[in-house]
């Protein structure tokens, strides 16, 4: 039945009968309840995180609702618990699962040529254990919600904080094992079961995304886990290892804390670099400028996520010489993310450029995050960081690259990839003006915060002198026109579901793999291993034709 | 400083110019950045369109020679930036030799100030300009940070040490002061008033305050009422470390290492004591957690600094 | 199944070789992020240990050490017992050798507990034991207290770690074994419980002079 | 790589994990005689050197390392690398912290310091 023909990794033969879609093989609940098909769980994953997407989305209306006066419209002690609710579920209901768990879920097998991820049963388990936490954080929500700040910081969550501080570090800690079982997967997944020709250099930047991020959530993820285990058991037994009565040092908890979260902003920002880097030479009908140097580059944001964690501590009164290290560090990370901003630019370059939906996303991504990024070198400036930090000038920042640069990439590679998971194609008016809608209400919203905090606007704070109100305002009309923009999606994809034309295999005329089966795909992705010879991206702008990754040339 | 809508902040330190400087070098950076970004973005967009007529041929192929010169020239420039940034923070977080010295403390969710001659404000806090001020922070409860928009200048304050914060005010008026960590319920309204005021209206307005002790002699009563004196006052026959002239000179304790006796020291030895056994002493000092509060304990140290030391060598 | 066939692969796999490679690494890779969990512990230890050694000496002279090694007795010898069995199963075509080391594996993970049981008791009667009942100890100062917060969760983390362990010995004998899964031909997967178990091991190879070597002299 | 027959031959004798074992035995012998001869800093040091040998016999040997893809040691090591930069990191901050750790600052360095100054 196998033959061992390249690198050791075996192939599958051809199977007797075409299968049906993934989608309609089966159509019980239970089919999808103890789904172990990579496309189905990453499905799941969709619904889940949706939900959660606009749990989060509304407590963030309400806090742009409060702040559009200064006398506000909420109690200070709801308004605590909104922005506490809405950090945490973004962060870890949203963001750091939103790309990996669904693309990546339902695209690396597809991508490298598997038939499904290594571990499907633990890959269907992260999902449970992800519902799980999300209930644990739903029951936090429903009674009252924890009043921390998503960072917890001790003693305040440990020992003053009124809210359910002890349901939400619970939810964020079994939130981990999910995000580790997805990396684990992901992890093995790429090593081994690549298919025949599929080395390294030519897998697809989006995969290579994937398995840098993985490596981030598997190794950063456990010192969280630990982290808030500690806070747990403390919050639950009224002593723990970060109690200052006893001695203990309320910076010990930033300092591991920021060991995950820092890590955390490249977990959410490096699938989102996979996803631009896989749209924009669909659209600009040219290679990528520089494959390697981006692989380069992914790995080594990766790994230098790691050293700079402290940048978030600058005034928290840690050592100033320790200061003066993670500051250098910092401009260090920023020089491969600026190598990737010059090498999605340069991509343009003598290229055939249309601009589809998913190119719009790209696009906007791109300047969405260059802005965040050199926002984020003022912030990683030590002298500067001391007047910025903990102001709103960081809100905007983090915002520009959290929810501006990743959910435009979400979103970007929800168009993109949506032929090939529904088969259909969505109306490209609609998702163009949605996309158009979406960078400017998010401009309108942020931009003006980053005013805010260099007049000295502090995060957190529910109300505000009213000189600053014409900002404020500002920006709560951009969140009402964003909300518009995230919900607008909703309706035309759900629509194109039911009426949309129908897709074909390949209608953005691609070259990776995942295009190479039927829209959408058959329960064991490909009838017949493919067989790979080609690096991706071998598109070619002067005669519009492209070859793909099997190696068969394409006319335009 | 009422504008309609404001883009600048007021700055009213010499640490505020300072930033300020920097901060605009950066806007100027990120600017260039950003809009040549644009630019380019923009003209392939264009002139690259899926229509459009412009040759395809003779693209740029796979070639180090961008990356490597791209690579190298944001080094340099951030490699500047941070050096400059480096420079300004170390100066900002090392107070210089202070003109007048003056104690806060957080507390949910009030600031509350104390000056050297017994004065205290809550909430506001009176400076004379030009002269350097350093704060000593200590909190109550949970970490505050203490944040003077308009001086450019912020330090968290940890329960559990004591944190130092120095600036130099160069204009009169009245600045914001505010906290920027989130420390609770009232967090947003946990701000207050910096009053920077001419040296002859400061002193005036000290006066007007009718402290009657200074925190050095409130410090001195607590030092005897908490029976400190029995061990280290003048007369005592106990063998324990003297406290006059400590302050800021180097001590060597018992198991080998040697501390800076600053604030900070004092208040670990008097929370401590057993970990901080002084070289050639006896072990015999009670452990006072939890009979001194924040307050307490600045009025302490600020009585054993009256007795001299080290008063230069400062972090 | 019958017992005599040979395993079929799992759809993804097309082999049982790369089947069994992959599970193996599978758990090497989740053991990395067991590695980085334990040892943030272990930091927010040591970093406590560095600022209070007097505190700590103090404190740590209550653990029971004699408990302590024996344990660590107890802990490597079910190491070995596990390699054992997974060589019989590596060699022998019928399961008799390998079930015997397993068993007498298992057992020792029970006596494991029972002693670390039997330690907590004494723990209680000498009052170290954080909230519940807490007497400082001479010396001790209120960062000793750190050290035992330290000592319930740790070993308690390790508990809970060995019982999982346990269970998965417990699931290879009363089920894949019974079931007739693991031959030579294919023992990945009591392969991969018996590197799970060596790591819980591993843990305690730290956790035992960090516990139980303080202040003895 | 499990069903190869040179596998085979490194699982047929228990020699090798026998030897380990005793050596583990010994050394942990060791480790806690060292606890009591009052070696200062020198004990946990020692200590932990020993917990690292005995972890690398396990790994190697009991884990089955040995002969393993160099995948598996690179997975296997980075676990204590990446913990050396939580270590290794955060001790930039605590080791000359203004007022951490409180007793053992890092004192060579201000002494240095306080010298250059007079």
């Amino acid at each position: 039945m196998s033959t061992t023909t390249f690198e050791g990794v075996p192939t599958v033969g051809p199977s007797a009968a075409i299968e049906p879609s993934f989608l309609t093989s089966e159509n019980t609940i239970g089919s999808w309840l103890f789904t172990r098909d990579h496309k189905r769980i990453a499905l799941l994953f969709f619904a889940s995180i949706t939900f959660y997407f606009f749990v989060g989305g509304a407590a963030a209306t309400l806090m742009r609702l409060n702040l559009a006066t200064p006398e506000g419209l909420l109690q200070p002690a709801v308004y605590n618990r909104m922005f506490t609710m809405h950090g945490i579920i973004m962060v870890w209901f949203f963001l750091i699962p939103s790309i990996p768990t669904t693309f990546g879920n339902f695209f690396i097998p597809m991508m490298i040529g598997a038939r499904d991820l290594a571990f499907p049963r633990v890959n269907l388990l992260s999902w449970y254990v992800f519902n799980l936490s999300g209930l644990v954080v739903l029951f936090s929500l429903v009674m009252g919600g924890a009043d921390t700040g998503w960072t917890f910081y001790v003693p305040l969550s440990t020992v003053y904080a009124n809210g359910y501080v002890l349901a939400a570090a619970l939810a964020v800690f079994i939130n981990g094992f999910s995000s580790i079982m997805t990396a684990l997967n992901f992890v093995v997944t790429i090593h081994r079961m690549r298919a025949p020709g599929m080395t390294w250099m030519r897998l697809p930047l989006f995969v290579w995304a994937i398995y840098a991020v993985s490596v981030v959530m598997l190794t950063a993820t456990p010192v969280l886990a630990m982290d808030t285990f500690l806070l747990a058991v403390e919050r639950f037994i009224g002593i723990g290892l970060f109690d200052i009565q006893h001695g203990a040092d309320a910076i010990l908890w930033q300092h591991m804390f920021w060991f995950y979260s820092h890590p955390a902003v490249y977990i959410m920002i490096l699938p989102s670099m996979g996803v631009a880097s896989e749209i924009i030479p669909v659209f600009a009908r040219r290679p990528i400028f520089g494959y390697a140097g981006m692989t380069i580059a992914l790995m080594s944001i990766a790994i230098l996520s790691f050293f700079v964690w402290a940048h978030h501590m600058f005034v928290a009164g840690i050592s100033i010489y320790s200061g003066v290290f993670f500051s250098l560090m910092t401009f260090f990370v920023a020089v491969p993310s600026a190598i990737k901003v010059f090498n999605w630019t340069v991509s343009l370059h003598k290229g055939r450029i249309s601009f589809d939906a998913p190119m719009l996303y790209a696009l906007g991504f791109v300047l969405l995050f260059t802005l965040g990024g050199v926002t984020g070198l003022m912030l990683a400036t030590l002298a500067v960081d001391v007047d910025l930090h903990g102001t709103y000038f960081v809100v905007a920042h983090f915002h520009y690259i959290m929810v501006g640069a990743t959910v435009s990439a979400f979103f970007g590679a929800l168009h993109y990839w949506w032929p090939k998971m529904t088969g259909r194609l969505y109306p490209e008016m609609w998702a163009r003006s949605a996309a158009i809608l979406m960078y400017v209400g998010f401009n309108l919203t942020f931009f003006p915060q980053f005013v805010l905090g260099y007049l000295g606007m502090p995060r957190r704070s529910y109300t505000y002198p009213p000189e600053w109100q014409s900002w404020n305002v500002l920006s709560s009309a951009g969140a009402s026109i964003l909300a518009i923009a995230y919900l607008l999606p909703l309706l035309y994809l759900g629509w194109s579901i039911f009426w949309g034309r129908k897709a074909g295999p390949n209608p953005w005329r691609a070259t990776g793999l995942e295009w190479a089966t039927p829209s959408p795909p058959p329960t064991h992705n490909f009838e017949e291993t493919p067989v790979v010879s080609l690096g991706p991206y071998s598109y070619d702008p002067e005669d519009d034709t492209f070859i793909d990754q099997e190696g068969v040339s394409h006319a335009r | 400083m009422y504008h309609w809508i404001p883009f600048w902040p007021d700055t009213a330190a010499v640490n505020g110019v300072a930033v300020n400087n920097l901060y605009i070098a950066e806007l100027a950076l990120s600017a260039l950045i950003m809009v040549s970004v644009v630019i380019m973005m923009l003209t392939f967009c264009i002139r690259y369109r899926e229509g459009g007529s412009a040759s395809r041929a003779d693209r740029v192929r796979k070639t180090w020679h961008f990356e490597i010169a791209w690579t190298l020239a944001t080094l340099v420039l951030f490699l500047i930036l941070f050096v400059w940034g480096a420079r300004t923070y170390i100066w900002l977080y090392r107070p210089p030799p202070a003109d007048e010295e003056v104690y806060v403390v957080g507390k949910q969710w009030m600031w509350k100030v104390e000056h050297a001659g017994g004065q205290r404000e809550i909430d506001a806090l009176h400076v004379p300009v030009d002269k350097s001020i350093r704060l000593v922070m200590a909190s109550e409860d949970v970490i505050h940070s203490f944040f003077v928009p308009a001086f450019r200048i912020k330090h968290d304050v940890v329960p559990g040490t004591l944190e130092t914060l120095w600036f130099k005010a160069n204009k009169t008026g009245v600045f914001r002061l505010e906290c920027t960590q989130f420390c609770g319920l009232q967090h947003a309204t946990m701000s207050g008033e910096i009053d920077v005021m001419t040296g002859p209206d400061y002193a005036k307005w000290l006066t007007s305050q009718g402290a009657e002790k200074s925190l050095a002699q409130q410090g001195a009563d607590l030092f005897r009422a908490h029976g400190c004196s029995g061990c280290h006052g003048e007369n005592s026959t106990v063998h324990a470390p003297p406290l006059s002239g400590l302050y800021g000179t180097l001590v060597h304790l018992q198991d080998g290492s040697v501390r800076r006796a600053d604030e900070a020291y004092l208040r670990d030895c008097i929370l401590n004591p057993r970990s901080f056994t002084v070289a050639g002493y006896p072990p015999i000092m009670p452990d006072f957690s939890g009979q001194l509060d924040e307050g307490d304990m600045l009025k302490l140290i600020a009585y054993i600094k009256s007795l001299g030391g080290n008063q230069e060598s400062r972090r | 199944m019958p017992a005599d066939t040979r395993p079929v692969p799992e759809m993804q796999y097309a082999t049982l070789e790369q089947q069994g490679e992959t599970a193996q690494f599978g758990i090497w890779v989740f053991l990395t992020q067991e590695t980085i969990f334990f040892g943030a512990l272990i930091f927010t230890y040591f970093l406590y240990r560095i600022t209070y050694p007097h505190e700590f000496a103090a404190a740590a002279k209550d653990a029971v050490l004699w408990c302590g090694s024996l344990n660590f007795v107890i802990l490597v010898t079910s190491s070995l017992t596990m390699v054992l069995s997974i060589n019989a199963a590596a060699q022998d075509a019928r399961p008799n050798r390998m079930v015997r080391w397993l068993i007498v594996t298992v057992v020792l993970g029970f006596l494991f507990l029972i002693v670390k049981g039997y330690e907590y008791y004494l723990d209680f009667q000498d009052r170290v034991v954080p909230v519940l009942d807490f007497v400082a100890k001479p010396g001790e100062g209120s960062a000793g207290e750190l050290f035992w917060v330290f000592y319930w969760v740790a070993t308690g983390l390790h508990a809970i770690h060995l019982t999982i362990g346990i269970g998965l010995v417990l699931y290879m004998l009363l089920w894949r074994i019974r079931r007739g899964e693991i031959t030579p031909a294919y023992y990945a997967p009591l392969e991969v419980v018996g590197i799970y178990w060596s790591f819980v091991d591993t843990v305690w190879l730290f956790l035992y002079p960090c516990i139980y070597l303080v202040g003895r002299s | 790589m499990t069903m190869g027959p040179e596998v085979d031959a490194r699982r047929a004798s228990a020699l090798p994990f026998v030897i380990a074992w005793i050596v583990i035995l010994l050394t942990a012998g060791i480790s806690a005689w060292t606890a009591f001869l009052g070696l200062g800093i020198w004990a946990p040091v020692i200590q932990f050197g020993i917990a690292l040998f005995q972890t690398a016999l396990l790994f190697v040997l009991f884990m089955r390392l040995k002969g393993a893809p160099s995948l598996k040691w690179v997975f296997a090591v980075s676990g204590f690398f990446w913990l050396m930069f939580l270590y290794g990191l955060s001790m930039t901050d605590y080791s000359n912290r203004q007022s951490w750790p409180p007793a053992q600052a890092s004192t060579r360095s201000q002494l240095q310091v306080d010298q250059d100054h007079r």
